[in-house]
Parts: C-alpha cells; structure tokens; sequence
C-alpha cells in the first residue's frame, strides 16, 4: 500500500489513510490488532460515550435484515471518566501511531459542551458530536432532526475545544442539506454521514418487535445507495469536508463515496464481517489509484460527473 | 487464560452430511484455527456465496490436529444454516476463530458434561480433551434430546464417556424427562464427579446451575447471545453479571461461572 | 387457498385477499396471466399515470442494489386518455373479477383533481394518490414532503371522486406521521407506505452516475425494515386503514406488515423476481393462519405486543 | 408471432464449464421451457442461494428437445455470473421464459448470421434452427471476438454453417478488424443473402444495421438493456423506435428491425 498516495488531511487531522473505522463498530480499535495493522487505519472512532456509564438497551440487540443489520446497543458504555482514565492510555499504548477520533453524546447542550472539554486532552486527535443516535430516547433524534438544536449543540461543543469538531448527521430526515448547512454555519469542521436509518422487525412466532428496544438502527450494505445519495447531495450544499460512510464493505463502495464529494471514509458493519476491512478498503483504493493512475487520493472527491 | 490470535481462514468443505432431520454435521479444513481452538470456544463463519449477511456462530464440536480438520454441528435454524446445507465438498467457507474463552480444566475430580440440543456440540471436544488429552478421569455425559431419533450424538462422545445417560422429550430413548431430573441418580452413582459444564436452551442451564451451586459444585455454564462481530466490538451480546460486572458473551465467555450468570 | 379468511374490506373496497400489485412493479395486472390466477389477486394496482403520456427518464434506468434495486422509470405512461380508451377495457375484459386501483400523480393540486375526476369511471374501484414520486422534477416530491401540499392534493382528489382514496406517503421525510396526519385530516380514506427511498450508484468506471436521472428509488427487500417502522409508527397515529409495502418477498414479510398495523400490503419488486409472488403471498398468509388457529386475516393486524 | 406462454422452472444444472477465462457454457435441465422457446428469445434466471437480488437476463445459446436440455453461455461479468460459475452439477436454478420475440424467418434466400462477444450465444440456435430445422440454406457466419482465444465458438455453430468467418480485434485469427469489415466480401461471396440477423454491442450493429439498410438487405438486430423484469411491466428497457412507437426490448424485443432501431 503506497501510504504517500493515501495520506489525507481531514479537517486538520493527518491520517494514515482516507479510511476509518465507525464508531459502535470499531470498539476502541485495539481490539482489531489481532485482524490487521493499527497503523494503516486512518483513524479509529470511539464506541459513542456519555456523561456516565451507560448500561444499553435491555433484550435482544442485534437483528439481521437483507443485507444489512439493525441494532439497538443504545450506546452502552463505561462513562467518559473510565474512557480517559481506563481506555484512553490503554489505546495510546497499543496503538501510538493511529489517529483516534473520540465519538460522543449527551442528553442536553450543556452535556455536549461538558464532554467536549472532557475530551480536549492529549491522545485525543479529533471529536464526532453524534446527535443523530435514533436510540437513545433522551435527546440524541431532537438534536439530529431539528437544524436549530444541531447548530446549538455544533457551537456549544466548539466552545469548549480545541480539537476539530466532525459533526455526524442522521439520515432519516426530509433534506439532509438543511441540517449539514445549519452545522456548517455553527462552526463544524466537518460532517460525517450517514448514521442509521431508524428500522423494524416484527417476530411473526411471538407477535413481538424482535429487537427489545421495539426499534433499531439500519446499515451495512442496504443502505449504500442512501447514503451515497447523501453525501453527494451535502458535498454540493456544505464547504466543509464530509465524511461518508454507510454500507462500505469493498473499495469500490468507499469510491462511490470518494466521488460523490466525500474526503474520507469509514466502515462500519461490515468490520463485524471481515474484521480486516478498513484495511482492505484502504489498499482496494491504493490499487484503484494506481489503476487509474492518479497519484493521490483526492484526485477523486467529488469527482462524479453530472450529465 | 492466555488469548489466542484470532484469525480468519477460508476452510474448504470436506464434508456435510445430515445427521437427523434438522441437524447436520460439517467438517472444514483449516489447519490455522484449528491448530489453537479450544474446547467451548467458538468460530464466526459466512458462506461468501450466500445471501446472508453476518457471520454465524457456532461452538467448536472437536477438532483433528493431525488432519487440521474443524468439526461444527448444527441445527438448519434459518436461511444461513438452510443454504450451508447445500454446499457440497470442496466449497469455500470463511472461518473466523477461535472466539471466546472456552471451559477451563482442573485437575481434581470427575466432570460430569451436560447437553441440551445442539448445544451437545462442544461437548464433544471437551469430552475427548478431558479423557484424551488431559487423560484424567472420563466424563460422565448426559445429554437432553428430542427423542430417539436424535441419538446419533452418540457415535461423536460414546469413546470419550465413563458413562452415557441421555433423557428424550417424548421417553421415547432413556429416561423421559429433563436431564435435570437425571441429575441427582447420577452424582450418587458418581461421587467423585466435582465439575459440572452444561451447554444448552437456557432454562436448562438455569435448573443445573441452581442445583450444583446449592451441592457447590463447580459448574461452568455456556451462554448463546445474538451477535454480529464474535470478538468484543459490537456490544450485541453483554450482559450484567450477578456481580454486578459487564460481560460480553463473545469475549469474556461463552463459558461462565455458574454464579455469575445465575447465582 | 380459503379465500374466506382472506377477503377483506379496504377502505370499503372489497378484495378477494390482502395482498396487492404494487404500482409501476404490477403493469396493469394482465401482463402477470401467465404467471398466476388474477382471481387470486388482492387489486392491481396500476402503473402511475399522468395527465400527459410521458416517455420517462433517459439513459439507465435500473440499477441492482444490495437487496433491492433503484429505479427511475421517471413515470413512463400513455397518460390518462390513452389508459382510459385502449387499457381499461383490456383490463376490465381480461380481468373481470380483480380489483383496479388506479395510480396517478400530477404535477399541480389541479391536476390531481382532473385526474381524479377523469378516473371516476366504471371499472376503476379505487385510486391511489402518488404524491411521493421521488423522480418527477415539476411536483411530485413537493406534495410528499411538505403536509400542507399533501393536505391539498388530497382535498382536490376527495372533491373530484366518489371513489375510495388512498394517499401512498414518501418515506423521504424526518416524520412520517406528520404527512399522515395531514393527509388523514384531508380526508384520505386509507394511506399506503411506502413509496421508494431516494438513493444513488456511481460507476466508478465511468466517474457518472449509473442511471440516467442521477438519482432514483430504492426499493426492494433492503428498505423493509424501514417501511415496517413506519408502518407501524403511522398505524398508532391514525384511524384510517394502511396498505402496507416496502420490501415484501414472503408471506412472512407479509404478516410482520400486518402485525405493524397494515391492513392490507402490496408486493413491489419482488414481482420482477417471482412474478407469481402476489399470490404466493396470499397462500402463504392463509397457511399462517391455518396453522395459528386464526379465522381471518383481520385478526393480525396492528397485534404487534409493545413491552 | 403467437405468444407462448411464459412460465417459471426449476431447472437443475447439468453442466458448468468454462470456455474462456471470461466465458463460460450452462447447461439446464428445464422441459417446459425448453419445448417453446425460440431462437433468439431470452430466459431471465435466478440462482436462489445466491447474493444477488434481480434475475439476470441471458439469450438462449440453444436447445435440446429431446433431452430437455438449454444451454445458455455467459460472460463473468459481475457478482451475479461470477457466482453461478461456481455452482457445481444439479444446482438448481430458477429459470422464467421464454421471454421476448425471437427472430423472424422467411422462406426465401440465405442468411447472413453476425455476432459479437457474448452476442454470438443466440447465433448457435439460429444457425441450426436455419440449418437443422427449418432444412434451409445454411447461414453464413460471421463472428467478432478479441483474439485466437475465443475460437471456441466454432464447436457449437460450425455444423450449421455454410461458412464460418472471424474477425479479431488483435489479428490473432482470421480477419484482423471489426466484423463489420468483413461483410463486403461475404455479400459478394453469396448473393443469395437476403436476411442479416445480428446480435452484438451497439456499435458493431448500428454499422451494420446502416450498412444493410442501405444496401436493403432484410436485418434484424437483437437489444440489451438492463432488464429488472424481462416481461413488460418494469418499463426499465423501453425505448423510442424511428417510427415514433414506443418499444420494450424484453417484451416487443429483444430483436427488432435494423429500420425501427438504427434507420
Ligand atoms: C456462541 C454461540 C455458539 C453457537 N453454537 C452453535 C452450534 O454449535 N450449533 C448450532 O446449531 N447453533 C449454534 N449456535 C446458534 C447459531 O448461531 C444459530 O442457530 C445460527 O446463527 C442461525 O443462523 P441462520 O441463518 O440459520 O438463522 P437465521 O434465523 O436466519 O439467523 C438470523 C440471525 O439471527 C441470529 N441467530 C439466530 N438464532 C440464533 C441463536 N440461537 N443464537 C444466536 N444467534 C442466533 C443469527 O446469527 C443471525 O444473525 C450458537 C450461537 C452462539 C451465540
Ligand atoms: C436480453 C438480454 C440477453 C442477454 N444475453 C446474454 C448472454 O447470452 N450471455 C451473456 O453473457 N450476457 C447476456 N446478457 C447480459 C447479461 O444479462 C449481463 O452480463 C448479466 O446480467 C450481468 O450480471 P452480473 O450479476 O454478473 O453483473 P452485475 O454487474 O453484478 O450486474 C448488476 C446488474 O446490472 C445488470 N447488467 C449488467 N450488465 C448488463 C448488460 N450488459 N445488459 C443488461 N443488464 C446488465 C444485471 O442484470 C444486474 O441487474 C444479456 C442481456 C440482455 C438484456
Ligand atoms: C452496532 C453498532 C453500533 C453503533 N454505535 C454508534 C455510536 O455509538 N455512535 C455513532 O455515532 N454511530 C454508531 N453507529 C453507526 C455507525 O457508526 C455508522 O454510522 C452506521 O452503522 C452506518 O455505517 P455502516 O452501514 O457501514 O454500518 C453504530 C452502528 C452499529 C452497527
Ligand atoms: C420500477 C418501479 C416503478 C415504480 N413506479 C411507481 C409508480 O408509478 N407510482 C407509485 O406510486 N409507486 C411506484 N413505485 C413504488 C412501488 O409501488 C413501491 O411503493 C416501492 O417499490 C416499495 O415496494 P417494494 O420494496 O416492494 O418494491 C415503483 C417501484 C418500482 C420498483
Ligand atoms: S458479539 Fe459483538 S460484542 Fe459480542
Ligand atoms: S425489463 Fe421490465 S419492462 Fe422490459
């Protein structure tokens, strides 16, 4: 993998690669050390945290759909006070050289504002405001869905850091543009798209939602076509970097994103899948590059010719 | 325990072939996984021609080290196991492994191993690493079935068994009933049995450990959860231990202490 | 098949099973003769028509999704006078005993009331609204999005007909049950959901959007998840009946469907797949009840256990 | 043209082998299917354990009425193809049909048959539908493909020609150059010419389509679209004829006359 063609500058953050691993699906990244080489990830993101430890949904968590999952892990998590102290060394230790980007929520603005400053420490290379956690019934959808309360929580948030700020939008809303504008406008260094999609599924043996939080969160392959959608529609809309992601599972799904007018990617689900995606990702858009001849990455974002 | 690497392997179809109506047995080669799997532990598979999505979990029935050959059990549940049971030799499976922690071995006293369904499974390996590998006493095996037409269990363990006691739904085989029920006859008879491992549907599992921690025996219970990764990331399958402590069933387990999980 | 437990009342419409032709995926029913008995077929629903014939979009117009595709056919019909005076009766000839909804959409509120009055003829038992066509540039997605709009058309389409009128929602909006509402208030006398999800594919050979009008409509067995939540999100909002679709492929896609609250589903793409899935459906809901001891298919619907 | 009924078939595998490292040759066991169709119609096939969602649309290479057998030839173009080129022997394979208008025969004169890549496939059935079938002169051959390595063409039509041409892209056999630039010489070869029926990429059958209309010689070119449905109610394959008509290649096609596409 020619590293020189991959290296990318997003939002301030250098990273080895254009491709991330997403958060609730990458843990802390040390876990993957067994599947693939920490240092050739563009960045991990954190597992979502909170104010305080959160022990998740009750039931059944994880369903399987067409060619995609649903889950309500409902942001289980040891707390930021156990991340910085616990977590955070452990990850700078076993993983020295990764850009580690640290995905967080909150129950209110002030919340935001508060872990933002938790998380402005050495190790930390960069913060993702989720307000677009559809599972979470104390805050996390008002904040996603509504433009007002996402630029509240975007200023509230850069108040109190000095990192680069990735705000991650939700995908079930009328027009993604209102809500990347709205965060671009309150300061957003960058948007990351799409989180999930709010879905269903219904036991037909026991008449009951088979996911114990009645519903869940839709990716993995199923929703690419949305999601790339999207993207392009924000690249066009926001000045701002993107990044894209939402059922990548090969290179060439990550270069639709690239096109589209994302600068950088991430795989989410399908690391559950082949553990060593990010990587594979990564080398799949080297190997493209070459191909192609193009002698960097970038050579590609926002390519996507119109008519 | 020491971790193991985890890895992912393709492992060519050496054989699949039923064994009752609803449960077949499939032999993989996969010389890597193999080499280091152990009993209770746990493989992630994905048929890449199929038109599933996740991987499926399943525990490792045994292992040949000589062969590097992976043996899986299991019931055609869905549309992942229903298409796997249309792979014929030769077909290419992913194999990620080995997952988990799998039981753990003292080296005092008989184990009686107990299982229910498919989760008879890793009883296999454990069976055969207890009177084989770590040649102590032979375990005392008790399986819970459907009915008589669910005894091919017994070609895999029937070498590795001091004694093979099974009890059928229906009485059709053995004694009718729970093997619960069977239980108390069976530690008279076996006095020096001081471990008990069961893996099954987990109302069984509940009863068992119940019992064995009031007679304080040791026992160790198999837990099954849905997951998505099998490796710790995707937080499908935690869940708080009576201590008060957060488990993930794919890392931490499958294998618990029966007071953890139920005590 | 016991059509005596199938037979239901849509919105005073009277079928012989649940389960329905989705419009654009079921011709005009007599196209699928050869395939299965269109006795056995809950309605045809037909292919949406406009007041003009339109040729549709150029270029491609299908794309292959991870289970599902997009589509932008772009409306592609006769228009309202040619159906009227060469397919009706073909249809009505052919098809004596079927169901006929006929699906339209304009590109004005006036349009949507001349078309209403011009399907209120004879061999036409019902009509479905499409306000949510994501690929018509000149209105179709205005009125899916915007409750206002959508109240309007809907008004229009009530004082045009003395036919049953279904208004078919967009799932391309932040609250579904907003839309639903409105339409409810308006007068509709049934909702059908969901129309298509807006997606795109790139060719990442030729750094162009793969079909023709950038973007399309996703559908298939991928958007289930997301069709059922909402399904079951407007079935708690409103008291009219729900057709419900998105995705439907078996008899148990079906009854989750159902269970969320539909009483009655439409199968889409999957008739391209198995264009004998209307029916089989159908068999496969009775079976189901046979087997639960269930007298009439009426008994599943909205029956989904919450806590 | 009377329209015969379409159907969905089981049609067991019989055998899958590879002509050319991109090409390969699908034999079906699929009776019902095969007593109707035509030549140039198509089949539109589902391989149900597979990932893929849509049928895929494949023209048929022939028939065998006595043995029930379709062979269809496919290029691995993507997911779909790469994966039924991994099926093994009695696979079953869903197949619909048969679909389209096929291609119309006169009475009278010899036939120039011309094809290009995959495009040759529904050029065997025709030969010996002229040849074998319909006991009139045998057709004139004429076959585009990229080089020496995609000769294995002639094992299925050469019995049914009167003579058989390649063109290469490369040189590497036969004429060098499009086939296009081989049809002067064949038309002077054979006079009694009078239908020129191609199937091919666009390019290749709009010249000759000019070409032939020019010259007015009788011509019929078979389409390709992306097809979702392949029976007329998608309207993903529609397109507007010379004439003004609106056309669905899967149900008025996928063969039209060279006029009302390319005139
Ligand atoms: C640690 C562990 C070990 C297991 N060992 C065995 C074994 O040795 N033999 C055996 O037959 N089965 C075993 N199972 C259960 C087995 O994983 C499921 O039966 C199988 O995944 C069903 O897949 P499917 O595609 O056929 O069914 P589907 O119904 O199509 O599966 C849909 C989804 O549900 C999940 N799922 C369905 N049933 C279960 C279940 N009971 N437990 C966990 N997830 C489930 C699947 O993994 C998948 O994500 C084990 C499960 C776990 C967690
Ligand atoms: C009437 C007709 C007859 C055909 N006959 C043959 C034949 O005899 N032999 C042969 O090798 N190929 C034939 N094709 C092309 C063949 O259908 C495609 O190559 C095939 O569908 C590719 O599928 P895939 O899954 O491998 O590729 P993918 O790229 O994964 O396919 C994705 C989607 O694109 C569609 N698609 C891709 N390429 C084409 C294409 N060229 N034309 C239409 N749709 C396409 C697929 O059907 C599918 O929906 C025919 C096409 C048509 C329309
Ligand atoms: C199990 C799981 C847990 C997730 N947890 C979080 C989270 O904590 N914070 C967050 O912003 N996104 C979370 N996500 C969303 C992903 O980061 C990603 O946006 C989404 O899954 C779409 O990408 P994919 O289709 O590649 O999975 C989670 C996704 C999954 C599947
Ligand atoms: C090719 C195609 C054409 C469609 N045309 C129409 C249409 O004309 N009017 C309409 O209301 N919906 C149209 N739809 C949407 C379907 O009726 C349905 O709402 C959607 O496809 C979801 O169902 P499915 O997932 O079962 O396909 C079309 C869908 C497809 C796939
Ligand atoms: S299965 Fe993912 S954490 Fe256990
Ligand atoms: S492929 Fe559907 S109309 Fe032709």
């Amino acid at each position: 993998m020619n590293l020189t063609r991959l290296a990318t500058d997003f939002a301030g953050i250098r990273m080895a690669t254009p491709v991330m691993g997403a958060s609730g699906t990458f843990g802390f990244g040390v876990e993957y050390s067994d599947f693939l080489d920490l240092d050739q990830v563009g960045a991990i993101i954190s597992k979502g945290l909170t104010p305080l430890p959160r022990a998740g949904n009750e039931g059944v968590r994880i369903a399987e759909t067409p060619s995609g999952m649903l889950n309500c892990i409902g942001l289980e998590n040891p707390g930021i006070d156990v991340f910085l102290k616990d977590i955070l060394p452990k990850v700078r230790k076993e993983a020295p050289n990764t850009v580690f980007i640290a995905n967080f929520s909150g129950s209110s603005v002030e919340d935001y504002g508060i872990m933002a400053e938790k998380l402005d420490v050495d190790g930390v290379d960069g913060i993702e405001v989720n307000i677009s956690c559809p599972n979470v019934k104390e805050g996390g959808i008002v904040f996603g869905t509504d433009p007002k309360a996402a630029a509240a929580v975007t200023k509230e948030v850069k108040a109190h850091t000095g990192k680069p700020v990735i705000v991650k939008l939700s995908p079930n809303v009328t027009d993604i543009t209102v809500m990347a504008k709205a965060v671009e406008e309150a300061g957003a260094d960058a948007l990351a798209l799409i989180n999930t999609l709010t879905g269903m599924v219904i036991d037909i043996n026991s008449w009951k939602p088979l996911l114990g939080n009645v519903t869940g969160g839709l990716s993995g392959p199923a929703v690419k076509p949305i999601a790339v959608r999207m993207v392009y529609q924000v690249a066009r809309a926001v000045n701002i970097p993107i990044l894209g992601l939402g059922g990548i599972a090969t290179a060439e799904d990550a270069i639709e994103f690239l096109l589209a007018g994302a600068s950088t990617v991430a795989v989410g689900a399908e690391n559950f899948v082949h553990p060593d995606a990010v990587v594979r990702v990564a080398e799949g858009i080297d190997a493209y590059l070459e191909k192609h001849n193009l002698s960097h990455v970038s050579e590609l974002v926002g390519k996507v010719q119109i008519g | 325990m020491n971790e193991t690497k985890k890895m992912v392997e393709i492992g060519n179809i050496v054989s699949n072939w039923e064994l009752s109506a609803d449960v077949n047995a499939l032999v993989l080669e996969c010389p890597d996984i193999v080499a280091v799997a152990k009993p209770g532990q746990f493989v992630m598979i994905k048929n890449e021609m199929g038109s599933t999505y996740l991987r499926r979990p399943f525990g490792v029935a045994d292992v040949d080290k000589e062969q590097d050959l992976l043996l899986l059990i299991y019931r055609k549940a869905g549309k992942g196991t229903q298409e796997l049971a249309q792979l014929d030799d030769g077909a290419p499976i992913s194999v990620e492994g080995p997952l988990g922690k799998g039981f753990s071995f003292k080296n005092e006293g008989r184990t009686l191993l107990i299982g229910g369904g498919v989760g008879i499974a890793p009883i296999i390996y454990t069976a055969r690493h207890l009177s084989k590998e770590l040649d102590g006493p032979k375990p005392v095996i008790l399986l819970g079935v459907r009915n008589h037409k669910e005894l091919f269990w017994s070609d895999f363990v029937e070498n590795f068994a001091e004694k093979l006691v099974y009890t059928t739904d229906d009485g059709s085989y053995g004694r009718k009933g729970f093997a619960f029920d069977a239980i108390p006859d069976i530690l008279k008879e076996y006095p020096d049995i001081k471990h008990i491992k069961v893996c099954g549907p987990t109302v069984m599992m509940k009863g068992i450990a119940e019992l064995a921690i009031k007679q304080g025996i040791e026992c160790e219970v198999s837990l099954e959860k849905r997951m998505a990764c099998g490796f710790g990331v995707c937080l499908g399958c935690t869940f708080e231990g009576k201590s008060g402590k957060r488990w993930k069933v794919c890392g931490d387990g499958p294998v618990f202490a029966a007071e953890e999980v139920f005590g």
